[in-house]
C-alpha cells in the first residue's frame, strides 16, 4: 500500500489523526484506526495523554495496539478499570473526555454519522452495520469529536440513510437545542485530505489536502457538492519519525 | 445460595424456551461454553440480550435459538460483520430476528435500573438521533427540577443471565477481574444469574480491581475451564485471534456455518 | 491535573465565602484537617454537604462557618447528639443554620446524580414519609414505560469537594480503600476537589477495593498524616473512640466549646 | 442492670433481637443493638447470616462490636465491599435484603417511625433528632423490618410527631398505594415485650411479654391504648449461652 511518496494514504491519515490530538489531556479511543492514532500520538508529542476504552480502561498505555478493547494489555497497563456502567455515567456523560475518535461508515454534509443500517427501511435494510455501540454519546458528551475515514461517494452522502450519531444535526443550534453539550465533529480525517465545519454554516469544508491529492480528487470521492476552503493548505507530510513510529505500533505484539 | 453444579444442570435448570437470555462479558470473559450448552440443548424462542453480541450471538442466531435480540454493537470486534446476524435481518434465516436497538450507554443503564430495582433509567442519550424513531423502549423524561428534557430507557430485567467468571470458591461466591465489564449488573438485574468459572479454589484471596458476587445473588456456579475461549480470561487464556478471523469465511457461508457447529459444538459432549 | 501543595494553599485556593462545600468520608477517612483549616481561614456562609455531618460539622457550625447544611443524619455516632448542630437548629446560635434535609439513599444518588453530569437521580425513597413536606429538592416522577410514580432528587454539584485519601503519588492520583463510601461520587460532582492524603509514594501499587482517582480528576493534594483523626484511615490509625465520647461534653456548652477549638484549633498552625 | 432474674431487661431485648433472626439470609444493620443483636445470632444460630453495613460491607463478620459503621474490622472481615451509592441502589433498594433492623425515637401505633424532630413544628422543634440516615429507605425496601427500642410513653406515642420512615402508614393497604415494596416492621422488639402488627389493622399489638413483664408494666409505658393478642406468650427466658454470648460480644475488643 505505500505509494511512490514512501507512504500509503493510511499512514497519511492516521498520523494527520495523531496530530489532531495535539493538546488532548483524555482521549475516547474506539479500536482500530482511533486507537491506533492515540496510541501514535502518545508515542510522539503527548505522552501524557490519558486513554479511555469503552471497555473501563482509564490511563491505558498498551505497548502494542490492543487487538479489542477487552484486551487484557489495556487493564494491566491502566491506572484503573472501572465498570462500563462507571465508564459511560461518571467519565464520559458529564464532559470530562476533551476528545471522542468515531469511525462511520457514512458521514453527510452536517457531520451526521451513521453505523446503523444502509437503505431506506431501517426493518428490511440493504446493508445492516454494527450499530451504534458508544458512538452516540461519545458525539453528544465529548468536548469535541474527531472522525476518520476513507473518502469515498459511498462514505460522505449529501443526507445519511440513519443518524446514528448526531453531528450537526440539521444545522447551526442544533446541537444547543438537543442538549449535547461537546462541541460535536470538529475535526474529519480522510486518507485524501481534512474536513472542517464552517463556522456559519456548519457544512463540513476540505480546509486541508493531503500531498499529492487535489481538489477535484477529493470532490469526486464526495457526495455532495464539497465547499473548499479559502485558505485550503496542504497537510505536512509524514516525517520519518513519525512513519518509524507508526509502523512500530503496527507490527504484531 | 448458588450451587456448585454442571453446566449442562445449571443451564437446562434455568433456560426455558421463550425466556430472556442476557450472556455477558464486555469482550473479556464470553461465556461461549455456556452459550454452546444452550446451542445443545435447543432452548428456542429466546430474546437474547447482549450489548456486544459477537460471534457467540452469530453463533446462536445462525442456530435458530432467537426470535428477538436486545443490543446495542453487533460486530466481529477488529474483523467486520457478523455475517449470521445479517443473514438473519436481512433475509429472514433462518427465521426472522426481531431487534431491539440501544446504544451503548443507553443498555448499560437498562442493567443498571435492572438491579437497582428500579423501573427506568435517565442518561444523556439518543437525542436527535434516529434510534428513537426506530426503537419504543427509547422515551423523553424531564427533570422536574430544570425543565431539561433528557431519555429515558427501560430496565433490563432478564429472566436469566449467564457470566463467565475465573473463579469460584466452594460456596459459590463468584470473583471476576480486569475489565469487568457490566457483568455485575447483568447478574443482579436477573431472576436468575448462572456462573461459570476457571476454577474452583479454596479461598478467593481479595485481588486489586475484582468484583465479587456473593452466592446468595446465585443459583448456580459451574466449572468450565476455557469457558470464555476463544475471548480472553484474563490470568487464564489469551484471546484466540485467528478463531476470530477465522469466524468470518466460517460464518458467511450457511452451510459451512452449520457443518462447522455440528463439529465443534452439537457434537461435542456438554463439560462434565 | 492535580498539583501537590500545602493544606492552607489547596484550602484558600478554592474555598470561598457562600460556596457550597462537602467534605466527604462515611465514617471513615472523615477529611478533619482539611475542615480544621477552613475554620481557621474563617471562611463564612457555606453551605455544608455531607451524609453524616459528624463532629467536625458540629465544630464549623459550631464556628459559624455555615448558614445551610444539606445532610442525611446528623449525629455523634454511637454516642448521642451533635450539640452544634442542635444549639443552630434549635436556638440559632451562633447563627441561623438552614437545613435541607434528606436520607441516606437520597443523598448519595444526588452525588450520582452530580458525578455523572445528569440534573436529577430516580430512586424508590421517601414515599409515605415527611421529609418530602419539609424537603423541597424531593418530587415525584413518574416511569414513563410503566406509569409507576416514584421520587426524583436534583443533582448535588459542590463547589468544593474535599476528602482524605491514604495515598497519592507525586502526580498526584489518589488512592484510598476499605470503607470507600461516594467520596468517588463527592469528587466527580464538584467543581473543585481537593484530597489531603497520609503519605505520598512513588508508586500506586494496585490493591484489593481500592478505589483510584486520576490526578486530572482533581485541583489539590495536600499531604496530611493524620488528617482523618479521630475518625479512621484504615492501615494508618484507628478511630480516636475516646475522643468522641469526651465530644459530648466538650461541646455541650458554648464556652467550653469556643475555648477547646481555640487551644486545638485556632491557635495551631495549618500543617506545612 | 442485671436485675433479680440474672440478666438485664436490655439482655433480654437484645436476646429477643438476635432470635428473631433465626432464618434470615441477609440482615442490613445499624450500630449499637441492632449490630449487637445481629451478631448474636451469627454467633449463637446463624453462623452464615449475611451481615450488610450502609457503609458498604456485605458479609461482615467481626469478631468485637464494631464502635462505627466505619469500623476498619467490617471492611477487612466482609465478603466485600462496595461504595454506599451501591449498596443502597444494587444491594438495598432492589428488595434483597430480608431483614431490616431500626431504631427509633418515636414509634406509633401503626408502626411508623420518627428519628427527625420531637414538637409540632420542623422548623422550630422541642428536639432536633439526628434524622433519617439509611431508615426510610430500609423501612420501604427490606423484606421486614424488626424495630428494637426501650419502651416509655415518650417512645411509644399514638401518632409521631414526624414521619421518618413509614411502618403502615395510616393503615392497611397504605404500603401499597405507596409503593413500598418490604412488608414492613413484622416486629418490635422492647425491653417489655414484642409488638406485632395485627393481620386487619396494622395495629401494633402486644404479642409476648418477657419473663416477670406484666400487661399493665407494658400499656403504663404505651402512649395509645395498647391492643394486647388473644394468645399472648411469654417470651422464653435468656439461656445461659445466649447470656454467655452477648456478654462475651459485649467486651471490649
Amino acid at each position: 500500500m505505500t505509494g511512490d511518496r514512501g507512504y500509503s494514504s493510511d499512514e497519511m491519515m492516521t498520523i494527520a489523526a495523531a496530530r489532531a490530538l495535539s493538546g488532548a489531556r483524555a482521549c475516547f479511543v474506539g479500536i482500530g484506526l482511533p486507537s491506533t492514532a492515540a496510541n501514535l500520538a502518545r508515542a510522539l508529542h503527548s505522552p501524557g495523554i490519558v486513554l479511555i476504552y469503552e471497555s473501563g480502561t482509564i490511563g491505558a498505555k498498551p505497548p502494542h495496539p490492543p487487538l479489542s478493547i477487552g484486551d487484557g494489555v489495556l487493564a494491566e497497563t491502566a491506572d484503573t478499570v472501572v465498570s462500563v456502567p462507571e465508564i459511560f455515567n461518571y467519565w464520559l456523560q458529564p464532559g470530562r473526555i476533551d476528545v471522542g475518535f468515531l469511525g462511520a461508515a457514512q458521514i453527510d454534509r452536517l457531520a451526521n454519522i451513521n453505523t446503523t443500517v444502509i437503505g431506506d427501511s431501517y426493518a428490511e435494510p440493504k446493508v445492516r452495520l454494527p450499530g451504534a455501540g458508544g458512538a452516540p454519546e461519545i458525539a453528544a458528551s465529548c468536548r469535541e469529536v474527531i472522525v476518520v475515514l476513507r473518502h469515498s461517494r459511498r462514505a460522505f452522502v449529501d443526507r445519511v440513510d440513519f443518524v446514528t450519531s448526531v453531528g450537526f444535526g440539521s444545522g447551526p443550534g442544533d446541537r444547543e437545542r438537543l442538549g449535547l453539550r461537546g462541541a460535536g465533529p470538529k475535526t474529519v480525517i480522510t486518507d485524501l485530505g481534512i474536513l472542517e465545519p464552517d463556522p456559519n454554516t456548519a457544512e463540513l469544508t476540505l480546509t486541508h489536502l493531503h500531498p499529492g491529492v487535489t481538489v477535484d480528487d477529493t470532490r469526486a470521492a464526495t457526495g455532495w457538492d464539497l465547499a473548499v476552503a479559502d485558505d485550503l493548505r496542504e497537510t505536512h507530510a509524514p516525517e520519518p519519525r513519525e512513519l518509524d513510529a507508526l509502523r512500530l505500533l503496527d507490527q504484531p505484539a | 445460595m448458588a450451587q456448585v453444579v454442571s453446566l449442562r444442570h445449571a443451564i437446562s435448570s434455568v433456560v426455558r424456551d421463550g425466556h430472556s437470555v442476557a450472556l455477558e462479558g464486555f469482550t473479556h470473559l464470553i461465556p461461549y461454553a455456556a452459550a454452546h450448552e444452550i446451542i445443545r440443548q435447543g432452548q428456542r424462542d429466546l430474546t437474547l440480550i447482549r450489548m456486544t453480541p459477537d460471534l457467540l450471538y452469530d453463533q446462536m442466531i445462525g442456530m435458530g435459538c432467537a426470535s428477538s435480540l436486545i443490543f446495542s454493537w453487533g460486530g466481529n470486534p477488529g474483523v467486520g460483520s457478523l455475517h449470521r446476524l445479517r443473514d438473519a435481518v436481512e433475509n429472514g434465516w433462518p427465521g426472522p430476528l426481531r431487534l431491539e436497538e440501544h446504544s451503548h450507554a443507553g443498555m448499560v443503564n437498562r442493567y443498571v435500573a435492572g438491579a437497582s430495582g428500579l423501573p427506568f433509567a435517565v442518561l444523556r442519550g439518543y437525542r436527535g438521533t434516529d434510534l428513537a424513531d426506530v426503537t419504543p423502549t427509547i422515551k423523553p423524561i424531564t427533570c422536574p427540577f430544570t425543565d431539561e428534557e433528557l431519555t429515558a430507557v427501560p430496565a433490563l430485567n432478564p429472566d436469566v443471565s449467564v457470566i463467565h467468571a475465573q473463579r469460584a470458591d466452594r460456596h459459590g461466591n463468584v470473583q471476576l477481574w480486569g475489565i469487568t465489564g457490566a457483568q455485575k449488573e447483568a447478574v443482579l438485574a436477573a431472576r436468575h444469574a448462572v456462573a461459570t468459572v476457571e476454577e474452583i479454589v479454596d479461598e478467593l484471596d481479595p485481588r486489586p480491581g475484582a468484583v465479587l458476587l456473593p452466592t446468595w445473588a446465585l443459583d448456580y456456579v459451574a466449572v468450565v475451564p476455557g469457558g470464555a475461549h476463544p475471548s480472553y480470561a484474563l490470568g487464564y487464556s489469551e484471546r484466540d485471534n485467528d478463531f476470530y478471523v477465522a469466524w468470518d469465511a466460517i460464518s458467511r457461508d450457511r452451510e459451512t456455518f452449520r457443518t462447522w457447529m455440528e463439529d465443534h459444538v452439537l457434537n461435542i459432549g456438554a463439560p462434565a
